[in-house]
Order: structure tokens, then C-alpha cells, then sequence
């Protein structure tokens, strides 16, 4: 057996790979909407809940960033069963995925919403505008654009950690590459072109987020 | 003889050890024009914040315009003021900003409306025709589409100003409003408010280091030191004869610094 | 050839052999200590070669050919079954450990699976396997579609699936299987053994291609123990046969279709 | 009976690795992360485009992919790691690159007004960086470098898949030989988030001794 | 007649499309005390930041002391200045900055003996001596061991005045040192700047809204308007009897806000 890259074999495994790719995608974009929603529910009880649940909010915070999304993601799929929460392995992984992810978007919504500053609360009050008039027309329509380009770069980490999905069955990029590296022996052709199609996906979301980070620099500059 | 406007009853100021207003009380008459004035730190921006309800108070009462500012009535008896009644007591009330806090995401026609649209429920067109009457006389009815960066200090001011105008309140309060703007565009602001003295019968409350301002611009003249009121009058008297010495050295501080009155 | 292979790790004191997390081909013991029968036989022949040592480390069945291309180790000892595309790629000793294929299942086999071609031909089962294994592959040449193949990375998340009723069956080699089924003490569990119209399979000590010199050597060692009977004493306790392994042969295996 | 406090052993072991490789993970990481930050400062296109390189190469690939590189593709080019190298290697390049972007967003955090009064101060770039930016860039880029080496702790994890016996692959092993789930990953995600949390502790006590002074309290 | 110290000769300074200064020519004698005024944005801070090689320029030269600042000599040829012709030049000058911009993590004492220990190789005692020496002069010696955070914005201001002169320059200067003060700690820092004007003949260029203080200080006044001098001459004349529209209207602006001459 020689080592040597071989373009037939790449043509051959191709297809799958791409199968796989198509499952990491989705596994991300479904990861990154629960996480967009979890991480608001986070923000918004340690902002406002009261003191027990905010402290008990920000202790599971703490835990769930503190420890890997790999164990996180055994203990979903291998011990929730035993107390009788069975998720089909893609849908354990978006979760897994979103909680997680949720842990760091809740920091950027909070980092967003603190960063409008002191002057606009108070102008708010100035002109007499009640609570929720505050925030839906004065703090989160200034909040939200500067938060973009921090929770783009979540997305493209969670993208990038989806190959742990591999741990609890589900046939993404990267368990597609092992599988076939597994079969035929060879992993040369199969992580590299998985590290490829990272990379170029990576490389496009860079120019993305530059983008959106001119797009939402600051609002003032528009 | 008619009943103040603003009553402050022995009131008391306190960020945790460091207490910044001790047993103030002063009163205003309605349509008086007023110039705090005083060496930085001696609470001149709290009083009015407290004012604005931005602060609250550690003790001591306020009445506006007949009515508890942070107290009111339930059952007879005086307890802290709640959101709502809050609320009712913010309408007498406008404040303009040293550093103007326009809302950058808005132009400048929607600053001066987003209020009254939700405050008071006016209509967009109606409220647009006030707002470009305001606009008009701060003269920045042709910026009314520009966005808020566009625009230089002394414009951002004049935006402001209109925009706290626009809810008609009876008091309108004034903290350091040139202070952050480049010398020549102070003079811009200052007229605004020239004519604003001239053309209205608002109460009007200012907080300024311009010395030659206050003087033109007020009715009474209060000097503040450390939380206290250490002299008060007619602006002739405390500019030309101040009876305090902590009066006579800030003047002569900030006169030698090249401010003239 | 090199021949010098066997002279380096006499050298060195010890060789690297990798090794499965699946007992009984593999056991860890509490205290760390690595048993089994594959590397207790390695071991064995190893000292006989004048290796005293074996340092084995656990790895995936997929990893395992990868990392003795790459020179991670001098020889795998893990229950990797003789197949004509896997002789291709490495150099295999004489058989060691043989097992037919076994299907652990929901007690009283429901959906009345015993070949690989009944689960093909039941639209609702599904099967779990070891990535790139033995079993992955009968599934799939039996007509499985892929979708109904799920990769398991390890067998006791294999026995969870099951368990949690995420895989109709779940298939290993019979020894595996049984290790499996009795460490889970669930009553609700069945082995299906062996399974019709599958294989019996064998592994061998796998080297590196070029390193055929060091494999000859273990041969050598390892027929004469087959000989005197200290190979049977070795495996049997494990539940192995020797009386299987020593009926075949690496020429038989490696032909086999 | 199981022999748990056997078990619990090996998984300890495997927690001793895991501390190993974040250990000498964040020692590569630091390293790398100050040269590419800087580089990608520096005032020469050619060490800018190297040190852009890098960076944008390793946050671009994934963790898993540097990993089965350094582990199995190295080898060919004829470097062959240890395990444990190859994870720290991986682990430490793949940090550090995040890391340069702290220390290049913290260098230019200090603005433009220190740099200009170092100019008129006629001190080189190099006592400028070394007296003045530095010492006022590192306690903005602490709070985040703690997040990091977080980061790596985790990222440790993941060395399991090249069968390095951190303290995630001892809780499978453990798994296998005992059939138990539930202890092994919950000894595990304890034995985690306790690194955690004393990584948080120690690198909010290092940010409280280098940013003394700056607020007004003389070191 | 001596020579020119500072000699700009049609400098053009561009940032993208737009030209800030087009073509300026200047000259200052050595000892001279030169005030830069004029309005927002017409290059006074350009000009300066140009003399402290914080900005490069676009076209022209200037010569400082004798010798090219953005240029040198090379085989008989002028060829721009590299990084260490511009280390050599920037010996002879020094700037105070409007944000003062002291080292925060130094005390007093630090930022004042940082810059000659490093690049004069001073050994510290003798630093330390003269700095003591500089921070009495400014007022400051009783701070020597303060942090800069726990300093007034006078000040800090003081103490960027004493680490400028720490390096001996021969030439000073000064942006705006005041506009980033309170009104009442204006007058300790001109006081310093007072002092310092009648003690040394360094050569100062002075930008400053301050046209009382201007007019004390400056030897000569330049006017600037976008990107050029305007009028320039005496202070008497310049404030009393400006010839030029623009600097009657300037000066007229800035009067009228509130400031004496
Ligand atoms: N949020 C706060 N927390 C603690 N102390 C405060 C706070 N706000 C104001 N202070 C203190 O209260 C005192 C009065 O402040 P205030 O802003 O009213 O002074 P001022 O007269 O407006 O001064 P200036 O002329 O500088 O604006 C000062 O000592 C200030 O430090
Ligand atoms: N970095 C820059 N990029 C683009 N334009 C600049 C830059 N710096 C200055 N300018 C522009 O150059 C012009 C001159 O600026 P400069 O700061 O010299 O004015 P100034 O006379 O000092 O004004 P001020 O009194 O407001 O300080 C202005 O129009 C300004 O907007
Ligand atoms: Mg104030
Ligand atoms: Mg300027």
C-alpha cells in the first residue's frame, strides 16, 4: 500500500463526504437557532430573575462552559435515557450543540445590551419613553447590530465542533471521513479533504463576518 | 402670589458613605429662569438628575408643580412613588444633556418624534409637523433626515433641545449643554436658548461654567459648594459683589482662566 | 524486508502493540493493568522473542491500520479479523482468537432477526456496528441500506442504543457479545449465536508490510505454542477456542471471499 | 462487585494527563500566541503574511483536523509525536492562534495616544512596546486568555479520538470494562468543571496583581 | 540675523481626497513664542503633529535646527527619512497633548524619568534629580510617587508638561493643553506655561483656544483657516485690528461664547 494522494479515490469517496457535509450544515444551523434562543433565556434570568434563579442560572452557565461538549454530549444521548429522555442522535446533538453555544451567546447579548451607553437609558427617561418602550425603540435596536459579528463567530465555532457529533452516531463530515478511512485504510485522502472543505468554509465566513463586522461596526457611523 | 413650581424640602443625597447633597431645599417659580452655578463635584448635575427622577433620593421630599415627585398617595398615606405615577410626573418635565444622547440609530426627525408618537400617542403627521416647527426654530429643519453622526456638537444640541421640547413640559433643565462642544459652535447653542428664555414662560433650570451666559440668561443665580447652596440672587449682585469667599475664589478662578461675564 | 525490526526492539526493551477497548479481547483492570487474550498471547511470544515487554495502548479499530502505517506501533493485538483487503494492507501472523458474529436483541427477538439478510429485508430494523468493522461491513454486502446502519463508537454505547430501543440489534463478535450482555444483567436482552450465514473469522498479530521478518519470527513462537498447548491455556479462559484457530490459516483466511 | 475506587484511579490517571496537556497546551499557546500577535503588528509584510497564515489557518480548520494531522500525517513527513505531543502541538497551535488575535486586539486596544506620546517621548518601537504597551495591553488580554485556557481544558477532550488516555478516554475505558455510563461521565464533567474553576480563580487573581496600579492604587 | 529653527516650506499634507494643508510655508525664529488659532478643523493639530513626526506629509520639506526632518542625505542625494534619522531629529522636540496621555501604570515620578533614562541612557539618580527639579517648577514635586489616576486633570496636565521638558528640547508643543480641563484648573496650567514662557528661550508653538492666554504668551500669532494662514502678526494686532474677514468673524464667534481677550 502506498502512501501516495490518489485522485480516483477522492472521486470516489467524494459524494459521501459531501453527504456528510450536508448533515454538519444542518447540525449547525439547528445547533446555532437553539442557541440563539437558549442564550436569550440565559441573558434575560441572570439579568432579571430573581437573585435564586439568577445565581442558580449563572452556576449552570458556569458548569455547562466549564466542561467539553463531547461528555456533555454522552451524558445527552447515553444517560438521559435512563430517566426516560430518548432523542433521536441528530436532535441530541442540536441541543448538545445549542446549549452549549447558548452559554456564550448569552455573554454576548449581555456584553451587547451593557455596552449601549448610560445616556441613552437615561434619555429614554427623559423623554418619558415607559420600560418596554425603552428597550424595543431606544436599547435593543442599538444592542443587537454590534452583537452580530461576535455570535457569527460562535456560529463558525460550533461549526467547527460538530465533528463531536461523531461520538453519538450521527453521520456528519467527519464520521462520514472515518468511516470510509476505516474501510479502505487510507485517512490521507479523507482528513485532508474534510480539513479542506473546513478550511474553504471557514475562509468563507471569514469574509462573511468581515463583512458584517463593517456592516454593524457601529450604528452611528451608517 | 403665586405657588412654586419646584418645592425641595430638606432633601439628602447619598452614593454609600460619600453624601453628596445634605439637607438641600430651594423653590422655583413658575417661569423663572435659573443658573446653578459652582465648582465641579458640588452637586449642581445631581440636583438636576434627581429632578429628571434618573437619581433617587435618600431623603426628603420634592413637590412639582402641586404634586410628591417620588412620593405619592395610597390610602391616604405618603408612599414611594411607583412606575406609573412616576411616569405622569416625567411629563412636566425635559432635560438636555452635556453630551446630547440623541439616538444614534434615528435621524433626526424620528428623535423628535419617537416620544410624543409613543408618550402621548400622537399621530405621525401631526407629530412630524411639531417636531419640523421645533426643528425650524433651533434652525435644523434642513438637517431633519441627516442621522445624528452627520452632525457637529453644536447641531446635535440644537437637536436635542427641540427633541425635549417636543413633549411641551413645563420645566426644562439644562446640564453643562455647551461643555462638550468646540468654542465656536457654543455660541450656536447659546443663542437657541437666548431665544428659548425670550419666547416662552417654561421653568428653566440651568447647570453652566459659562459665567457671561448665566449671567445674561437668569433670573436668579445659585451658587453651590459641597452639597450646599453658599449664596443666591440676582445674577448683578453675585457676579459683580459675591458676599461669600468661596464665591469670590471660584469667580476669580474662573475669571482668570479667560471666561469673561 | 527489514530485518533488523526484531534486533531494534529487543534493543528497546519492549514493543508497542495496539489494542482494542473491547473485552474479552482486551481487559483493563482496575488497577490500569492490560489483559485479554490478544495481548496476554502478544506478551507471550514477544518475552519468547526476547521482547520482555509489550506497552499497548487502546485504540479504534479504524485508527489501528492508519497508526501502524505511520510507525505508532510495531503490531496490532486486538481481535482485527483476517480479510483479503486487510491482508493486502498489513502482514498478519498464523490466526489467534476466532468468533463467529452474534447479534444481541431485544428478548424474544421480535422482529425475528438471524442473518444479516433479515435485517436487509426488514424496512424497520436498524443495526448498530463498530465503524469501519467486520460487522459494518456484512450489514452493508447484505443489502442494509446505510441509513439503517448506525455507527456505534463503542460497545457499551452499542448496549445503551439497544437498551433505549435506538437499534433493533446490535452485532459483535459472539465473545464481545456475551461480555456485553452479562456486565449489563438485563434481563430484557438476548444473544443470537452465531448468526446464520456469517463467517467465522480470526485475527492474527497484524505488522507493518516490510516488517515480514518480525512476523515470521512471531510464527515461529507461536506454532510452538499452539504445539504445546500453552496457546489453549492462554486463551480458553477468555472463552476462545484454540481448536478453531488452529484449524484454519492465514492462507485460507486471506483468500476467503 | 465492581472495584470502583480502582476505577476511579485510572480515571485520576487519566485526569493527570489531561492537566499535562493543558498545561504545556497553554505554555505553546502563549508562546505563539505573543509571536503571531505581534507579527501580525509588525511593520514587515513578509512576517505579516506568515503570521496571517497561521492564524487563519489553524482557527479555519478544525481542532479535529490538526489533531489527525499531527497524529497521522506528520509521520509520513517523517516526524513521528507521541501522543501526547501531537496533542499538545496541536492543542497549543490551535489556541494560540486565537490567542494572537487577544494580544493583537489588546496592543491596539492601547490607542493611539500612548503610541503618540511614546513618539514624542522619542522612545524606539521596541522600548515603547517593552515599557509602555505591553505592560498596559496584558491585563486586558488576561480575562480572555483565562477563557482560552478553557477553551484548551476542553479541547483536551477531543485528544481521546487519537487514543491519548486523558481523562475522557479513561471514562470510556472505564465504561467498557465496567458497563456503568453514569459514573464515569459524571466523575469526569465534576473533575472538569473543578479545573475550570481553578483556572478562573487563578487567572482572576493574576489579572487583580498586574492591573494594580492602574487604578489609582500604586504597586 | 539667525537662522529660521523651524523652516516648512510648502508642505501639502492629504488624508485620501482630502487636503488638509495645501502648500503651507513657515518659518520660526529660535526663542520665538508662536500661537496657532483659528477654527475647528483647520489644521493647527495637523501642523503640529507634522513637527512631531506623528503624521507623514504628502509633499514639501521642512527643516529643523539645520537639518531635514522627512528627509536626509544619502550619497549626495535627499532620500526620506528612515526610522532612525527620524529617532535623531525628534531629540530636539517635544509635545503636550491635549488628553495629556501619561503613562497610567507609571507613577509621577516613572513618566518623568522613563524617556531620558531609555534613550539618553541617563543613569536613574540623576534622572530622578532633575526630574524632581522639573515637577517642582510645575508645581508638582508633592505628587512624585502619585499615580497618574488619582491626579486632576490640571494636574496630569502639569506633569505631561515636566515630561516633556525632561528631554531638554529646543523646541515645545503644545495642543490645546486646556481644552480638556475644568474651567477652574485652566489657570494652574497656563500659570506653569506663563512661567515657563518667561524662563526658558526654548521655542514654543502654541495651539490654543485661549485667546486671552494667546495674547500673553504669543511673540506671534498665526490665523489659520482650512489648511492656510490666514493673517498673522503681532497679538495687539491680530485681536485689536484683525485685517482679514475670516479672523473678524472668528474672533467675533469665540468672544461672543463667552471668552475675553
Ligand atoms: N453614580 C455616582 N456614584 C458615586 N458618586 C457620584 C455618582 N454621581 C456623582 N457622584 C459624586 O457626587 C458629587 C456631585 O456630583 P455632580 O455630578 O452633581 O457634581 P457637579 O456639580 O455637576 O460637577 P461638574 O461641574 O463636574 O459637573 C461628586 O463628588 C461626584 O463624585
Ligand atoms: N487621521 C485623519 N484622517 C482623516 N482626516 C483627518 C485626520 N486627522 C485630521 N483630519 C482632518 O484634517 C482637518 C484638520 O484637522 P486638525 O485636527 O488639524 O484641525 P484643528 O485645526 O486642530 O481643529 P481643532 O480646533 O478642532 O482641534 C480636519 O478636517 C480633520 O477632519
Ligand atoms: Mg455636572
Ligand atoms: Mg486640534
Amino acid at each position: 500500500m502506498t502512501m501516495e494522494w490518489d485522485w480516483e479515490f477522492v472521486r470516489q469517496i467524494m459524494p459521501t463526504l459531501i453527504e456528510g457535509l450536508q448533515i454538519t450544515i444542518l447540525a449547525t444551523i439547528l445547533g446555532a437557532a437553539v442557541a440563539a434562543v437558549i442564550g436569550l433565556l440565559f441573558a434575560i434570568l441572570r439579568m432579571v430573575a430573581p437573585a435564586p434563579i439568577a445565581r442558580a442560572t449563572s452556576f449552570a452557565v458556569e458548569f455547562i462552559r466549564g466542561t467539553p461538549l463531547l461528555v456533555q454530549l454522552y451524558f445527552i444521548f447515553y444517560v438521559l435515557p435512563d430517566i426516560g429522555i430518548r432523542l433521536p442522535a441528530l436532535l441530541a446533538g442540536v441541543i448538545g450543540l445549542g446549549i452549549h453555544y447558548g452559554t456564550y451567546a448569552a455573554e454576548v447579548y449581555r456584553a451587547g445590551i451593557e455596552n449601549v451607553p448610560r445616556g441613552q437609558w437615561e434619555a429614554a427617561r427623559a423623554t418619558n419613553l415607559t420600560a418596554r418602550q425603552t428597550w424595543i425603540h431606544v436599547i435593543l435596536p442599538q444592542a443587537i447590530p454590534p452583537m452580530i459579528p461576535a455570535l457569527a463567530n460562535y456560529l463558525i465555532a460550533m461549526f467547527k465542533e460538530t465533528p463531536l457529533l461523531s461520538a453519538i452516531t450521527v453521520l456528519e463530515l467527519m464520521n462520514q471521513a472515518k468511516s470510509i478511512a476505516n474501510s479502505n485504510y487510507r485517512y490521507i485522502e479523507p482528513m485532508t479533504l474534510v480539513g479542506v472543505f473546513f478550511l474553504i468554509m471557514s475562509l468563507i465566513s471569514v469574509f462573511f463576518l468581515r463583512w458584517l463586522e463593517e456592516r454593524y461596526a457601529r450604528v452611528d457611523e451608517r | 402670589m403665586p405657588e412654586p413650581i419646584i418645592r425641595i424640602d430638606s432633601i439628602v443625597k447619598r452614593y454609600g458613605a460619600l453624601t453628596v447633597l445634605d439637607g438641600l431645599s430651594m423653590e422655583v417659580m413658575p417661569g423663572e429662569k435659573l443658573a446653578l452655578i459652582g465648582p465641579s463635584g458640588s452637586g449642581k448635575t445631581t440636583i438636576l438628575r434627581i429632578l429628571m427622577t434618573l437619581e433617587t433620593i435618600s431623603d426628603g421630599f420634592i413637590q412639582v408643580d402641586g404634586e410628591q415627585l417620588y412620593h405619592m398617595k395610597k390610602d391616604g398615606r405618603l408612599v414611594p412613588a411607583d412606575e406609573r405615577h412616576l411616569h405622569k410626573m416625567r411629563e412636566k418635565i425635559g432635560m438636555v444633556f452635556q453630551h446630547f444622547n440623541l439616538f444614534p440609530h434615528k435621524c433626526v426627525l424620528d428623535n423628535v418624534t419617537l416620544a410624543p408618537m409613543l408618550t402621548k400617542g400622537i399621530a405621525r403627521a401631526q407629530a412630524e409637523e411639531r417636531a419640523m416647527e421645533l426643528l425650524d426654530m433651533v434652525g435644523m429643519a434642513d438637517k431633519a433626515k441627516s442621522m445624528p453622526a452627520q452632525l457637529s456638537g453644536g447641531q446635535k444640541q440644537r437637536v436635542a433641545i427641540a427633541r425635549a421640547l417636543a413633549l411641551s413640559p413645563k420645566i426644562m433643565l439644562f446640564d453643562e449643554v455647551t461643555s462638550a462642544l468646540d468654542p465656536e459652535l457654543v455660541e450656536e447653542v447659546l443663542n437657541v436658548m437666548r431665544k428659548l428664555a425670550a419666547e416662552t414662560d417654561m421653568t428653566m433650570l440651568l447647570v453652566t461654567h459659562e459665567m457671561g451666559f448665566a449671567h445674561d440668561f437668569a433670573d436668579r443665580v445659585l451658587f453651590f459648594d459641597r452639597g450646599k447652596i453658599v449664596e443666591e440672587g440676582r445674577p448683578e449682585d453675585i457676579f459683580r459683589h459675591p458676599k461669600q469667599e468661596r464665591t469670590q475664589t471660584f469667580l476669580r478662578k474662573i475669571l482668570a482662566a479667560g471666561h469673561r461675564v | 524486508a527489514d530485518e533488523s525490526k526484531l534486533e531494534e526492539l529487543k534493543e528497546q526493551g519492549f514493543a508497542r502493540v495496539a489494542i482494542a477497548n473491547e473485552p474479552p479481547f482486551t481487559a483493563v483492570g482496575a488497577d490500569g493493568k492490560v489483559s485479554g487474550a490478544a495481548p496476554d498471547v502478544a506478551r507471550e511470544i514477544f518475552k519468547r522473542l526476547g521482547v520482555p515487554e509489550i506497552v499497548a495502548s487502546i485504540s479504534e479499530y479504524g485508527a489501528m491500520i492508519p497508526g501502524l502505517q505511520a510507525g505508532r506501533h510495531d503490531a496490532i493485538t486486538a481481535g482485527l479479523f483476517m480479510k483479503p483487503e486487510r491482508c493486502a494492507a498489513v502482514a498478519y501472523s498464523e490466526p489467534i482468537l476466532c468468533d463467529a458474529e452474534a447479534f444481541a436483541l431485544k428478548k424474544g427477538n421480535p422482529l425475528k432477526l438471524r442473518s444479516y439478510k433479515d435485517i436487509a429485508d426488514n424496512p424497520d430494523a436498524k443495526i448498530g456496528a463498530p465503524g469501519g468493522g467486520t460487522e459494518e461491513k456484512l450489514a452493508l454486502e447484505a443489502g442494509v441500506p446505510r441509513d439503517r446502519v448506525i455507527v456505534v463508537p463503542d460497545g457499551q454505547s452499542g448496549m445503551k442504543m439497544l437498551q433505549d430501543g435506538r437499534i433493533d440489534v446490535y452485532s459483535l463478535p459472539v465473545l464481545s457479545i456475551n461480555d456485553l450482555v452479562s456486565k449489563a444483567n438485563d434481563p430484557n436482552i438476548e444473544v443470537v449465536a452465531p448468526v446464520e450465514g456469517a463467517p467465522v473469522y480470526c485475527d492474527g498479530a497484524a505488522f507493518r508490510k516490510g516488517d515480514e521478518a518480525l512476523r515470521d519470527a512471531f510464527d515461529v513462537e507461536l506454532a510452538k505454542m499452539k504445539e504445546s498447548g500453552e496457546f489453549a491455556k492462554i486463551i480458553e479462559p477468555y472463552g476462545f477456542s484454540a481448536k478453531a484457530a488452529m484449524s484454519t490459516s492465514r492462507e485460507k483466511l486471506c483468500a476467503a471471499k | 462487585m465492581i472495584d470502583w475506587s480502582g476505577y476511579i484511579g485510572l480515571i485520576l490517571e487519566g485526569a493527570l494527563v489531561t492537566i499535562q496537556l493543558t498545561l504545556m497546551g497553554s505554555a505553546l499557546a502563549i508562546v505563539v500566541a505573543f509571536a503571531a500577535g505581534l507579527g501580525r503588528l509588525s511593520r514587515f509584510t513578509g512576517v505579516r503574511a506568515l503570521a496571517t497564515t497561521y492564524i487563519e489557518f489553524f482557527r479555519g480548520t478544525s481542532i479535529f483536523v490538526q489533531l489527525f494531522w499531527a497524529y497521522f500525517v506528520l509521520p509520513f513527513a517523517g516526524i513521528t509525536l507521541t501522543p501526547l505531543q501531537a496533542g499538545v502541538l496541536a492543542l497549543g497551535l490551535n489556541v494560540g492562534a486565537y490567542g494572537a488575535e487577544v494580544v493583537r486586539g489588546a496592543v491596539k486596544a492601547i490607542g493611539r495616544e500612548q503610541r503618540e506620546a511614546c513618539i514624542a517621548l522619542n522612545l524606539t518601537r521596541y522600548q515603547a512596546m517593552r515599557h509602555i504597551i505591553l505592560p498596559q495591553a496584558l491585563p486586558l488580554m488576561l480575562p480572555t486568555f483565562g477563557n482560552n485556557a478553557i477553551e484548551l481544558l476542553k479541547g483536551t477532550a477531543v485528544v481521546s479520538l487519537i487514543s491519548l488516555t486523558d481523562m475522557t478516554f479513561q471514562a470510556q475505558v472505564v465504561r467498557a470494562q465496567t458497563g456503568n455510563t453514569l459514573i464515569p461521565f459524571a466523575t469526569i464533567l465534576v473533575l472538569y468543571f473543578v479545573m475550570a474553576w481553578l483556572i478562573s480563580l487563578g487567572m482572576r487573581w493574576l489579572e487583580r496583581r498586574v492591573s494594580r496600579g492602574l487604578d489609582g492604587v500604586r504597586a
